[in-house]
């Protein structure tokens, strides 16, 4: 069979989002990858220089549905940095609940949608039916499950109330008890391990110069967190380990996703524990002047806002720097040499949020 | 390629580990699943949840004082100020209002269709008017329907005279433009702001200018973007 | 290493090129260089200072010129580079990074879509987010809807 | 025991004599139809009608009652299976849409017909047309050789387990024209996986029933059965060449973990991409089709057929072929998809061998002499 070209997308069942895949494959292996984004592009960079800082937060909401909190919180870092304000103690450890539950969240949806790539459909309803916990605990936190709009420039938008620390720690506690389960049906499985095992390597030279952050860099043996790399709100103070794997292939990378899951639900244990009383919000400066840019450790990497305000309403510009669109470069060398079903499995560990790389 | 060491899933790993996962939720599953029959059915633990969910919008007319400022913070520009007529015991409204047409009041209507529930307008309502119900059932047919009118909106609570100053701004004056209008004065939905004589005088009269009360100031910004001579801007406190 | 001991490094090898170095945070410097000394400048990093990591690449469109502004991190020493570069507006170009880091395609293909601005030496300078017919730049200021 | 050759004679014969009547009655004035009479009433034609009554009785039950209960198992069960609660399709004209689901297959079947029949232009129409009519031929003309009890079966053949084998063969020569007829890159990477998929198992399928042929002494399913009875259970002493058999044949039935040709993630639908309407839906319920034929032939090699206490036998039948439609399902909704290199590994480098093991096992107990 002589090389032809397949478009994967922008409607196929791979693709999680609109984008198109196209692969150049010999019988069956990839020779080589291009993908085409774009399909989703909303100009949200321009929204943002239109609209005054308050109504930016619900926008950021929406560069990824799937892990929303965290696009809107590291916007409000970054602009507290530009305004050089410094939130109370409290607000930190309820954005860092907040942050963590949406990332358990964001990974069980990321799990939910690796299950079918590798084949197993029912993963998708095990792991849908564990996130729905999550967001009602982000309900109960924020009022809104899906895109919450609640981290604010000097705080979070309101208290939780009185009965979320025990509401939470009861699905914690089912969460832990459900871990079993996957490892039964995913860790334990010989077919599970066939297909990710050795697959879709890369190496840590190569992931460092290609741009590629979060679980796909710690998959690589690079134990880069920002969370504990460059720290922010009071992730330095609670316990808990980096996730790293060492052989860079889609196992190192599930097991990374997975592990991280474990360990946000320590995080919020260990912030629910030493959570203090206080205010939650402070007043943030009109129209600030000035420049600043902060990273935070998204769901999927390191999400970047630089942002910089020229003293008007809204920002004179602002960058988005999303962790799936640097990855993205990353996929036509790790596909190289591997066959169109393992595109699926690769593809599934790199979990493309479009939303966020279409910006 | 890095071929490390891993705990190997041996022989149970190829049927007998991932049928048991199975099997263990299949038998629980087998007399009460996790889904339940959406409209018959509910699940208590989700509706206890409800009360904090932020859905469709109620207003309370007799805390709301009509300031504009919810439809002025929307991201969306969802929400319209209608003219209404109420009767005697609701809250003043502000001067203009009452100048010119008795007992007419600015309430709020929401456009579902476009609302995105970010609870911005709850948030920066000055006298907490705005309530989030836990409805979410507003599908429907057609779009027209999904624009809930202030009337539709309306419920009627306790009134409060608390105004809290959520956008954090009160109006500074230009004393050397200002003509005297007294505009903003009328449609300031607090009455916050009386006109004293200033400085300048114009046909030997002194021009009258306002005075604001800010400890009820909310920041609304109406008297800024009323004032014929620009001479009002927004300041920080 | 802290983000002055980066800037006294960097200041010793190329001297006068270096301007404008202010320290926003305690690991992150923020410097400018003139457009014809960016690779060379890049390649210092990435090699003597350990910067493995382009983060970003941001086009600004000033009232009177263009701004790139790169954003580059190590993972090593914690430090981050935040390195602006001005380029006139009647010549858009800069020379690209691409080499130095491969992770620089797509950044600076989006800045190329979004701004307008020639990577000079980029292996695949297409469009990226808008089709390949769109004729505006849309994130400069004077493209209007 | 139902005699379904002795019901078909007799139903052949009830109707026969109804219209031979009629028609000596006629015969008074119109003297062939008396002749005509005579010749409906002799034996040949009586065994003829009576064998495509065999045929009708076997397609109503196999493609209609059958399949209905078996989609619904499925489909509930793995429902169950994942915390779900199936399909719920009430009866008709019911207000709460709560109920057991049991029509949802028959809703889905009428949908289906009303859906257009797309024909891509680039398509070769003909082989297009014919790929799913063989493969719905082939696997119902599977349930002519399987017994479900000594007399409830269309054809007893002599070669029956070779004529069962060789139709169920027949299937990856359809998926490949299928493939390659709709002219899709999908499909035609579908139906090269699906040939090269079903070329590997078809081997270890065949190698796993010659140890069970060597016990019994004969290919005549009805033998093969009636020789478990006067001894054992082949999936005793043969556990090796059920588990093989097992794996082979959900390889050839296209089911996950061997699912590749169809692969929906990466091949979309794989060779099926191109089909819609009724003719996607026939091949669709055709893999149900042959799942079933998969359990049955699996109960009449290994688990001795119609053989048990109390009940009648077509019931011990069905009920053993449910429970390993069962486990089929079970395992298919719980394991993940393999590669194709993989499937193929497995099927060349560790079934062949297994299955041969098998048959010097069966070859060994026939020596010593206990079967």
């Amino acid at each position: 069979m002589t090389d032809i070209w397949i478009n994967m997308g922008p409607q196929h069942p791979m693709t999680h989002g609109l984008f198109n895949l196209r692969i150049r494959v010999d019988g069956e292996t990839i020779v080589d990858a291009d993908p085409i984004l774009g399909y989703l592009h909303r100009g949200v960079e321009k929204l943002c220089e239109r609209r005054d800082y308050t109504q930016i937060i619900p926008l950021m909401d929406r560069l990824c549905y799937v892990s929303s909190l965290t696009w809107s919180h590291a916007y409000c870092l970054a602009a507290e940095e530009m305004m050089g304000i410094e939130i109370p103690e409290r607000a930190k450890y309820l954005r860092v609940i907040a942050l963590e539950l949406q990332r358990v969240a964001s990974h069980l949806m990321w799990l939910a949608a690796f299950g079918p790539d590798v084949g197993l459909i029912t993963a998708l309803l095990y792991a849908m039916r564990e996130r729905e916990y999550f967001l009602d605990m982000l309900q109960l936190m924020s009022g809104a499950r899906m895109n919450q709009n609640y981290p604010r420039i000097g705080g979070v938008r309101n208290d939780i109330p009185p009965e979320f620390p025990h509401k939470c720690l009861k699905v914690l506690d089912y969460f832990d008890g459900k871990r079993k389960l996957y490892r039964r049906l995913l860790d334990d499985s010989a077919i599970f391990m066939m297909r990710t095992e050795g697959v879709g390597y890369l190496s840590k030279e190569d992931a460092m110069n290609l741009g590629v952050t979060g679980q796909t860099l710690r998959g690589s043996n690079c134990p880069i967190d920002l969370r504990t790399h460059d720290p922010y709100e009071v992730y330095d103070e609670l316990d808990w380990e980096v996730q790293v794997a060492k052989e860079g292939d889609c196992y190192s990378r599930y097991t990374v996703r997975t592990n991280e899951m474990w360990e946000s639900c320590k995080i919020i244990r260990g912030a629910l524990k030493k959570m203090p009383k206080g205010p939650i919000r402070v007043k943030p400066p009109k129209r600030p002047k000035g420049q600043a840019f902060r990273r935070t450790e998204d769901s999927r990497g390191e999400a970047l806002i630089y942002i910089i305000g020229e003293g008007g309403e809204s920002p004179y510009r602002l960058k988005v720097r999303s962790p799936v669109f640097a990855n993205m470069r990353a996929v036509p060398v790790i596909l190289k040499g591997h066959t169109i079903a393992d595109l699926l499995v690769i593809m599934g560990t790199i979990d493309v949020c479009i939303g966020e790389t279409d910006k | 390629m890095a071929k490390a060491k891993r705990r190997s899933p041996g022989v149970k790993g190829w049927v007998i580990q991932p049928l048991r996962a199975t099997f263990r939720e299949t038998m629980s599953a087998l007399l009460k699943p996790e889904t339940i029959l959406y409209p018959y059915e509910s699940k208590e633990e989700r509706d206890e949840l409800r009360k904090y969910f932020r859905g469709q919008h109620r207003i309370d007319w007799l805390k709301c004082i009509g300031c504009q400022l919810c439809s002025r913070v929307c991201p969306n520009d969802c929400i319209t100020m209608e003219k209404v007529k109420v009767g005697e015991d609701y809250q003043e409204p502000s001067r203009s209002e009452m100048d010119e047409k008795k007992n007419v009041v600015l309430r709020p209507g929401v456009n579902i269709g476009r609302c995105l529930f970010c609870g911005n307008c709850s948030e920066y309502c000055p006298t907490g008017a705005w309530v989030h119900t836990s409805v979410v059932e507003l599908a429907d047919f057609s779009r027209d329907a999904l624009v809930f009118t202030a009337e539709q909106l309306k419920i009627e609570g306790k009134p409060t005279k608390e105004l809290k100053n959520r956008i954090e701004e009160n109006p500074k004056l230009d004393e050397e433009t200002c003509i005297g209008c007294k505009r903003c004065a009328r449609e300031c939905p607090t009455r916050c702001i009386v006109m004293i004589p200033g400085k300048k005088m114009r046909k030997d009269k002194p021009i009258e200018n306002p005075k604001f009360d800010y400890s009820i100031c909310i920041g609304c910004g109406t008297c800024a973007e009323i004032c014929p001579s620009d001479s009002l801007t927004m300041e920080e406190i | 290493m802290k983000g002055t001991e980066v800037a006294e490094a960097v200041k010793e090898k190329f001297k006068d090129l270096v301007s404008d170095v202010s320290f926003p945070r305690e690991m992150v410097v923020r410097l400018s260089i003139p457009r014809e000394s960016i690779v060379p400048f890049c390649r210092f990093l990435r090699d003597e200072l350990s910067c493995e990591h382009l983060s970003l690449v941001t086009a600004v469109d000033w009232p009177d010129n263009f701004e790139c502004v790169y954003h580059i991190a190590s993972y090593l020493e914690e430090y981050m580079v935040e390195l602006h570069v001005k380029i006139p507006k009647d010549d858009p170009k800069i020379d690209s990074l691409s080499e130095v880091w491969r992770g620089a395609d797509f950044p600076e293909r989006e800045a190329y879509d979004m701004m307008g601005i020639t990577f000079v030496g980029h292996p695949d300078l297409r469009r990226i987010l808008l089709p390949e017919d769109y004729l505006f730049f849309p994130l400069r200021k004077d493209f209007k809807g | 025991m139902i005699d379904l050759y002795g019901i078909s004679y007799g139903i052949g014969e009830w109707f026969m004599g109804i219209v031979a009547v009629i028609l000596d009655f006629f015969g008074q004035w119109i003297t062939p139809f008396q002749g005509l009479a005579d010749w409906l009433m002799r034996v040949e034609t009586l065994n003829l009608l009576a064998i495509l009554i065999e045929v009708m009785i076997m397609v109503v039950f196999v493609s209609i009652i059958n399949l209905f209960i078996i989609m619904w198992i499925e489909r509930k069960m793995y429902g169950r299976l994942q915390d779900r609660r199936g399909i719920m399709l009430p009866l008709p004209f019911r207000k709460i849409q709560k109920g057991t689901g049991f029509l949802q297959n028959l809703a889905d079947g009428m949908k289906l017909i009303q859906k257009e029949n797309i024909t891509p232009k680039n398509a070769d129409k003909w082989m297009f047309d014919i790929a799913p009519a063989i493969i719905v031929t082939t696997s119902v003309l599977v349930f002519v050789a399987i017994p479900f009890s000594e007399t409830f079966v269309v054809a007893e053949l002599e070669g029956g387990l070779i004529f069962i084998l060789a139709i169920l063969a027949i299937a990856p020569f359809a998926v490949l024209l299928a493939g390659w007829a709709s002219n899709n890159k999908y499909t035609l990477i579908g139906g090269m996986r699906g040939a090269a998929q079903m070329l590997a198992y078809e081997i270890p399928l065949i190698l796993a029933t010659v140890g069970v042929i060597l016990l019994a002494g004969s290919l005549n399913p009805v033998e093969i059965v009636l020789a478990q009875q006067r001894t054992i259970w082949y999936g005793i002493p043969l556990i090796l060449a059920l588990l093989v058999f097992l794996v082979a044949i959900v390889a050839e039935l296209e089911r996950l973990p061997f699912d590749i040709p169809e692969a929906e993630a990466e091949l979309v639908e794989g060779w099926l991409t191109e089909y819609s309407g009724m003719r996607f839906g026939l091949v669709f319920v055709a893999k149900w089709v042959r799942t079933y034929a998969g359990a049955a032939l699996i109960t009449v090699l290994f688990l001795g057929g119609w053989s048990g206490p109390i009940l009648p036998g077509e019931i011990w039948f069905i009920i053993k072929s449910y429970i390993v439609f069962i486990i089929i399902v079970w395992t298919t909704w719980s394991l993940p998809r393999t590669r194709i290199d993989q499937v193929l590994n497995i099927g060349w480098k560790r079934l062949i061998p297994l299955a041969l093991l098998s048959i010097v096992i069966a070859a060994v107990f026939k020596w010593v002499g206990w079967f």
